[in-house]
């Protein structure tokens, strides 16, 4: 088990060097920071200097090596935008956009999992075709769409729910929470079904597609032939046989609704670190976006490693093969 | 024929699977008994029907796959047209079933512990903690060496052959009456076919239970089985006792089979000595289905279907036998 | 949960407690300030917030005249010295004594390089105290509108700079973050209570602010702002139809007739300082952007006439703008002084006559040019640049519109890189010489000459009487700026297009003034 | 029988013609397709010929209301631009980027997979390893990321010409890996069957019995995933476009009007985006069932 959590973190590590580096690239020779930072009158002796400052003068690797340094000390610098640490700008945003993504994953997977095994179990029942029709409609729509859709209906004809913003927030420490206000939840019910619906559906067709695959297998037969109950056989045998790749795909997919959450971010301006990142890019703000790259695949590289371990958990071909090493 | 009651009595059965072609006939007029102890080989080249009578019986045809005409009997109830639920109660307490590759017969997410646990508490009125002793009993049965300690271990972490012994355990396990055995050795190594044949038939004799052994393997059929039918594009070419259809066939396709029985191990692909290969179940020909590649083939043949008739020691479905067909082949001179 | 919060507000009353106390407004507009630094940023989104927190020397009412701030009164005792003469009491929201030491700091602080607040110092040289509340302002030539500067001017507590180590203003350069970036100390009738970048400005009533029982403007009785930035034109006014906002500076044009039917919305119309125009390169010998080689035919008086004749200004007017602008021929409103109504007239829409000018310049079949343009700065400018993209085609001038955030924007055309932009331009202290000295004096090093003139338009007659607007007043200084008016009319360095419209909308419930400075002043504004 | 014939007697024009939606579906995607790609002849109006704008004409309504102008069908946006012909012209490029999206996969995907699956060891290894790093990423982060880098690296001018294979590059490259790991495990089928052996034994090189034994045997797998993928790529730049950062304003794409659109959502003028947004769905969602169907059809364990 060690062995294995530590082969998967050095597989990591190249993953998070190439990230850095592209990072590192844009901060270093993207837009030319020192213009940037300079403005519009500046003489070459205030030019040296600075790029003294910023130590641009120093050979490629020693740069590489500090900005890593920094990096891994979560010092990104100030923002070109906001004069303030990019550090403390996205540890603000990080909670509202972590949020969003795990309510949207939530009830992505609240849904969409019953919805797969259902239409798996059902091939032909008329529920059935009616929830791969909507789930077509929703791998069709694109989030932005339902985003503007939702608002209209709900915020402005009938003005149930709030369309933008976070709510009231509770600080727990530096963590901003909107769970444990009635504001923070209504205003979350909007943004979290345009993030998760698209998912949902995905994990809707995913699902089903595993477990007709997983109903086809020689073993269901056979703990059909021994007579267990359909229960048994559906729910026990096929639905944990069908979980194994469905972890996968969706840790894969957390990672993509904290990705597509800049899209949904910037429809609620919901405050999150997709926001602030689209607001950079408008900006070339590079540290923002250097910094938000870094966190970002820090956070893939953290959900695949949790994901590799689910698998450990759920498939015990992996133990053995783990344990012995073959 | 024997007096008592059979235990299972196939009558006619017939499996259509309706493809934008029309309808295929999978199965057709295939008929047969099982006494109660008794093993019933089933042979044919793939394709011949043999693993979806077995299907049929379990109630376990594969969709679109479905029952047309005809009746199984187990006991002398009909169970072909059990509701799904009666059926899943006869299935695994009264017939148990064993499929053909122990590598994708077991769940591999689950100890084979939990899957005999599984069975026996679903179709025996016994708890858990029985079922475990049980368990580590059926284990040790099937040969597992260190059984208690083995039971809770996954399957992969078995190798072939001790695997299908767990599924012979699973098979009886609840202790039925019939155990459909679909090639229960050929996808395992030559040198453990033998023991986990010689295992299933001692379980069976010990136990008392019925066998339908469906196989390509004759040696096998030779080895194990009381009496043997032999399949052909649907149908029952021949049925019989071993013995006689081994030394004695009747039909021409069993006879094509039988030309040179090799010693056991030898399979029927590589004794193919027939020409031609067996028709598309879409393309099945008029009369008797083997007329294309049949040496001894007449007229009547290419027009009419055989029924199953005495031939000699055995019962076989060809012109052959017919006492009317006998007076043209005769006048037509090609039963020299 | 707003039918809870109304039957509490409703016992509140029964109780015979004031609801006044607490009167929240929710404002929205599409930008965040990115500072709180008060001489850091010249930028409409950081003044509208600042300046409800801190105060000049010299107030605007909402006509934008001008009224006693921190100074009572300002007089120009010399040609090249202002005495103010400074409001006595006055505490900063932290606790601080206001005093002479504080404007001087102040005022230094905005002459250091790092401020973009040059432009309303530019002609200061120094600052001195001459009492505790009288202090005197040294010019480096005789200043006449220095008090219009110096309404934009913030005082800061010296003191409280000082121990943030905030004397400097804040500078992107710096790797230490400021504190003033952050937080605020002003003397102002609003204090920072919370701030959330790009998320929520809390501000609270401060009521000791000097400002609430002075005559002029009915003081209001806002005890609480919420400001929070909305990007989207949809979402922001969604907001405000949903009732989740109070208050809209800017919102799109397009809506303010759903706006004004929706029933419970008022929309507050009133013009800008502002005016909308297209500038050319008329000096280099070949345009960076055209399809003409050898030859820059923006050089040619005709040609731009030609382009400024194929404008219909009337159907932008009318359906690009929906009625919000007010048409002009001149580069500044009304509101400045030096506003000369014989001299704002346009050149009439005449497409004939146009392409009749460009065939008399040698280009019969027009030539292709690229007009940039600014996306998200003023009112439906990429709309305007394509509506005349259109125009221009239709008599020759192949034009193609380059459209980009302002950020890049104005980073090019800074760069002189541009053939024909559009630019708008506010006139912060209402006098003509802000525009004439920026946007048509020669760039010649000196402070503020051209700095925004990207055409590099030069005129020496031009620029003689910018030096005359400078030094001179009275009617020496309205003749200087009548002729210069004249010069602009007849030598056609830019088109004007109109001055800008800038509605505001709110609930009905809510009153302010109007200011056409587009600062919606909250200590007016009036919740019932 | 010849190959058409071949074709209508095929189990899958048999499945296309029992099933009415996919029916329907193809005559909705083949309208969409052929009037996007016809659009120069058969729009009514050219929307990028400014010559012919007239803002007087600004702001009709669909034909069909009272104020409407049967000149133009769907009504005209803020400049007098007929919405119906700017749709046409922007599912063009919205398909345009979609298909050489798509077709920039199966390119990098084919190879890839072919490579890995047959010639294995390290190839197999480091290919596979960067299929799953890559798989890490959101097609639309890296979309961005590219378009970001491509955005400040290049001057402006250069970035707005090639911003159309910007985009397309973005959305191709960060989605061969889904084609890269069918083809690999098809290869790796194929790889050790008979005639491939075979092929080997005659002498016949390793390319050219990858790309004349192997491929003809993946394509259907590679076709249903295409199919799919393309519905994809055309939302993801419609996304991209939305966000600002796609297809260059020059050539509006779909998502392009929808954000233009977007901003008299509640003005009123609501046809300026609702149909762009239907056009959007309708084309997706035309494509997506055509390759549901496919999948289906093509995968006989579901037959």
């Amino acid at each position: 088990m060690p062995a294995f959590i530590i082969s998967r973190v050095l597989q990591a590590l190249p993953v998070m060097l190439a990230v850095a580096l592209i990072s590192f690239a844009m901060f270093a020779y993207v837009g030319d920071p020192v213009a940037i930072m300079l403005g519009q009158d500046y003489t070459q002796a205030q030019r040296d200097a600075l790029i003294r400052d910023l130590g641009l003068d120093q050979p490629f690797f020693v740069q590489f090596g500090t900005f890593l340094l920094n990096a891994v000390q979560g010092e990104f610098g100030l923002s070109y935008r906001l004069s303030r640490p990019v550090i403390e700008l996205i540890a603000e945003r990080a909670p509202a956009t972590l949020e969003l993504a795990l309510t949207a994953a939530f009830l992505a997977l609240l849904v969409g999992v019953p919805m797969g095994i259902y239409t798996g179990l059902y091939r032909n029942s008329w529920l059935s075709r009616f929830f791969l029709t909507f789930s077509l409609i929703g791998v069709s729509l694109p989030t932005f769409l339902i985003g503007i859709l939702l608002i209209l209906c709900f915020s402005v004809w009938l003005g149930w729910l709030p369309s933008f913003g976070r709510g009231d927030t509770v600080q727990l420490g530096w963590w901003s929470t909107g769970f444990l206000t009635a504001s923070g939840l209504k205003a979350l019910i909007l943004p979290s079904i345009t993030l998760g619906l698209f998912q949902m559906t995905l994990i809707m067709r995913l699902v089903r597609a595993e477990m007709l695959e997983v109903l086809r297998t020689d073993y269901i037969k056979f703990a059909r032939a021994r007579g267990l109950t359909n229960r048994a056989v559906n729910f026990g045998h096929a639905l944990k046989n069908t979980l194994v790749p469905v972890i996968t795909i969706t840790g894969l997919q957390l990672g993509a609704i904290i990705a597509f959450a800049i899209v949904t971010e910037t429809v609620f301006q919901w405050p999150g670190m997709g926001l602030l990142f689209i607001q950079s890019v408008g900006a070339a703000d590079i540290p923002v976006m250097a910094a938000y790259l870094i966190l970002i695949a820090a956070l893939f590289v953290t959900i695949n490693l949790i994901v590799d371990l689910l698998y450990f958990a759920v498939d015990p071909r992996l133990r053995v093969g783990g344990a012995k090493g073959h | 024929m024997s007096n008592t009651q059979p235990l299972l009595e196939v009558r006619n059965l017939r499996v259509e699977f309706p493809t934008r072609r029309g309808t295929l006939v999978a199965l057709d007029d295939v008929s047969f008994e099982i006494q109660p102890g008794e093993v019933l080989g089933v042979v044919g080249e793939s394709g011949a029907g043999k693993s979806m009578t077995g299907a049929a019986i379990i109630g376990l045809l594969e969709p679109p796959g479905r029952i047309a005409g005809g009746q199984i009997l187990l006991n002398g109830r009909r169970i072909d047209n059990l509701p799904y639920k009666e059926m899943r109660t006869v299935r695994g307490r009264e017939i148990g079933a064993i499929f053909q590759d122990p590598l994708t017969t077991l769940n591999p997410l689950y100890t084979v512990g939990r899957q005999l646990v599984e069975t026996m508490t679903t179709h025996l009125p016994i708890g858990p903690g029985e079922a475990r002793k049980k368990a580590i009993e059926w284990l040790e049965l099937v040969g597992i060496p260190a059984a208690a300690q083995r039971i809770d271990s996954y399957p992969h972490e078995f190798s072939g052959g001790m695997r299908q012994r767990v599924v012979i355990a699973l098979a009886l396990c609840a202790e039925p009456k019939l155990i459909v055995a679909d090639e229960p050795t050929t996808a395992l190594d030559v040198s453990i076919q033998a023991q986990v044949i010689a295992l299933l038939k001692t379980l069976a004799r010990e136990k008392g239970t019925s066998m339908m052994l469906v196989t390509h393997d004759m040696g096998v059929i030779a080895e194990t089985a009381d009496r043997v039918a032999v399949m052909y594009a649907g149908r029952i070419a021949e049925i019989g006792a071993v013995r006689q259809v081994v030394k004695h066939p009747s039909h021409p396709y069993t006879i094509g089979l039988m030309g040179s029985i090799p010693p056991i191990t030898h399979r029927l692909e590589r004794m193919q000595q027939i020409e031609g290969s067996m028709p598309r179940l879409s393309a099945i020909p008029r009369g008797c289905a083997y007329n294309p590649r049949c040496p001894q083939v007449f007229a009547r043949c290419r027009e009419e279907r055989p029924e199953l008739t005495p031939a000699g020691e055995t019962r076989a479905s060809c012109w052959l036998y017919d006492a009317e067909s006998e007076q043209q082949v005769l006048r037509a001179g090609a039963h020299a | 949960m707003r039918r809870l919060g109304l039957a509490a507000a409703a016992a509140l009353l029964a109780l015979g407690i004031g609801a006044a106390d607490a009167r929240t407004v929710r404002w929205s507009a599409s930008g965040d300030p990115n500072t709180m630094d008060p001489h850091s940023q010249n930028l409409g989104t950081v003044t509208m917030v600042l300046q409800q927190i801190y105060d000049p020397l010299i107030h605007r009412n909402a006509d934008l005249t001008l009224r006693p701030g921190l100074a009572l009164s300002w007089t120009q005792v010399e040609p090249n010295r202002w005495r103010f003469v400074l409001r006595q009491g006055v505490k900063f929201h932290e606790g601080e004594d206001f005093t002479a030491d504080d404007v001087v700091f102040s005022i230094t602080r905005a002459l250091q390089p790092t401020s973009n607040y040059g432009i309303f110092v530019d002609s200061v040289d120094r600052a001195e105290k001459v009492d505790d509340f009288t202090v005197d302002v040294i010019t480096k030539r005789p200043d006449p509108i220095l008090p219009n500067k110096f309404a934009s001017v913030y005082i800061m507590s010296k003191s409280w700079s000082e121990r943030h180590n905030a004397t400097r203003p804040q500078n992107t350069r710096q790797r230490e973050e400021m504190h003033t970036v952050r937080a605020t100390n002003g003397t102002g009738a609003f204090r920072l209570a919370s701030r959330e970048p790009d998320v929520r400005t809390v501000l609270r009533r401060n009521d000791a602010w000097f400002g609430w029982n002075e005559p002029g403007q009915t003081p209001g009785n806002v005890t609480e702002i919420v400001y929070r930035p909305i990007g989207s034109d949809a979402t922001r006014i969604a907001a405000l139809l949903s009732g989740e906002v109070d208050f809209v500076l800017d919102p799109p044009l397009q809506d303010l007739t759903r706006l004004r039917n929706a029933g419970n919305i008022r929309v507050l119309e009133g013009p800008e300082v502002r005016t909308i125009f297209l500038a050319m390169d008329v000096n280099r010998d070949e345009l960076l952007y055209s399809d003409v080689r050898g030859r820059n035919p923006l050089k040619d008086l005709r040609v731009r006439q030609a382009l400024y004749h194929a404008i219909d200004i009337q159907a932008i007017h009318r359906t690009t703008m929906r009625g919000q602008s007010i048409v002009t021929g001149t580069f500044f409103p009304p509101q400045v002084n030096g506003y000369t109504e014989a001299e704002d007239v346009r050149l009439p829409y005449d497409p004939a006559r146009a392409r009749a000018l460009l065939a008399e310049a040698g280009f019969p079949n027009g030539f292709g040019v690229t007009l940039d343009c600014p996306n998200n700065r003023y009112i439906n400018d990429e709309q305007i640049c394509q509506a005349i993209a259109a125009m221009w085609t239709r008599v020759g001038v192949r034009t193609s519109v380059k459209a980009q955030p302002l950020g890049p924007f104005f980073a090019q055309i800074q760069r002189d890189d541009t053939s024909i932009y559009l630019l708008g331009w506010g006139v912060p202290t209402l006098d003509a010489l802000y525009s004439f000295q920026s946007l048509l004096a020669t760039r010649n090093g000196a402070q503020g000459d051209g700095i925004w003139n990207y055409g590099r338009y030069s005129n020496p007659r031009m620029d003689a009487l910018v030096e005359r607007m400078k030094t001179q007043s009275g009617e020496a200084r309205m003749e200087a700026i009548r002729e210069a008016l004249r010069i602009y009319r007849e030598d056609v360095p830019h088109i004007p297009l109109h001055h800008q419209m800038i509605p505001w909308a709110m609930r009905n419930n809510i009153t302010i003034p109007h200011a056409a400075n587009n600062q919606p002043y909250f200590r007016w504004m009036v919740v019932n | 029988m010849n190959a058409v014939a071949r074709f209508f007697d095929s189990d899958l024009w048999w499945s296309f013609t029992r099933n009415p939606i996919t029916v329907i579906s193809a005559i909705v995607a083949a309208i969409c397709i052929g009037g996007a790609v016809l659009a120069p002849w058969i729009a009514p109006h050219n929307p990028f010929d400014l010559a012919s704008l007239q803002l007087l004409d600004a702001f009709k309504p669909p034909a069909w209301s009272p104020e409407g102008d049967p000149n133009y069908l769907l009504g005209t946006d803020d400049q007098g631009r007929d919405v119906l012909s700017a749709i046409m012209y922007g599912a063009r490029v919205s398909l345009l980027v979609g298909f050489l999206a798509v077709v920039m996969s199966v390119v990098l995907g084919v190879s890839a997979g072919l490579a890995a699956g047959y010639l294995g060891g390290t190839v197999d290894a480091v290919l596979m390893r960067i299929a799953d790093i890559k798989l890490t990423f959101p097609t639309i982060l890296i979309a961005l990321l590219i378009d970001g880098v491509t955005r400040a690296a290049l001057p402006r001018d250069v970035h707005d010409q090639i911003a159309l294979y910007v985009v397309i590059f973005a959305i191709g490259f960060s989605n061969w890996p889904s084609f890269a790991r069918t083809v690999r495990g098809s290869t790796m089928v194929e790889r050790n069957k008979e005639y491939v052996q075979a092929a080997r034994v005659i002498g016949l090189g390793r390319g050219r019995i990858m790309v004349t034994h192997v491929l003809p045997n993946v394509l259907g797998p590679v076709l249903v995933i295409a199919t799919l993928q393309l519905g994809f790529a055309i939302l993801a730049e419609a996304t991209l476009s939305f966000l600002g950062v796609g297809v260059p304003p020059t050539q509006p794409s779909l998502g392009t009007l929808i954000r233009i659109g977007n901003d008299f959502l509640f003005s009123g003028e609501w046809w300026i985006t609702i149909f762009p947004g239907i056009a959007l769905i309708v084309l997706v969602l035309s494509v997506n069932l055509l390759g549901d169907w496919l999948r289906d059809a093509l995968n006989p364990k579901l037959r």
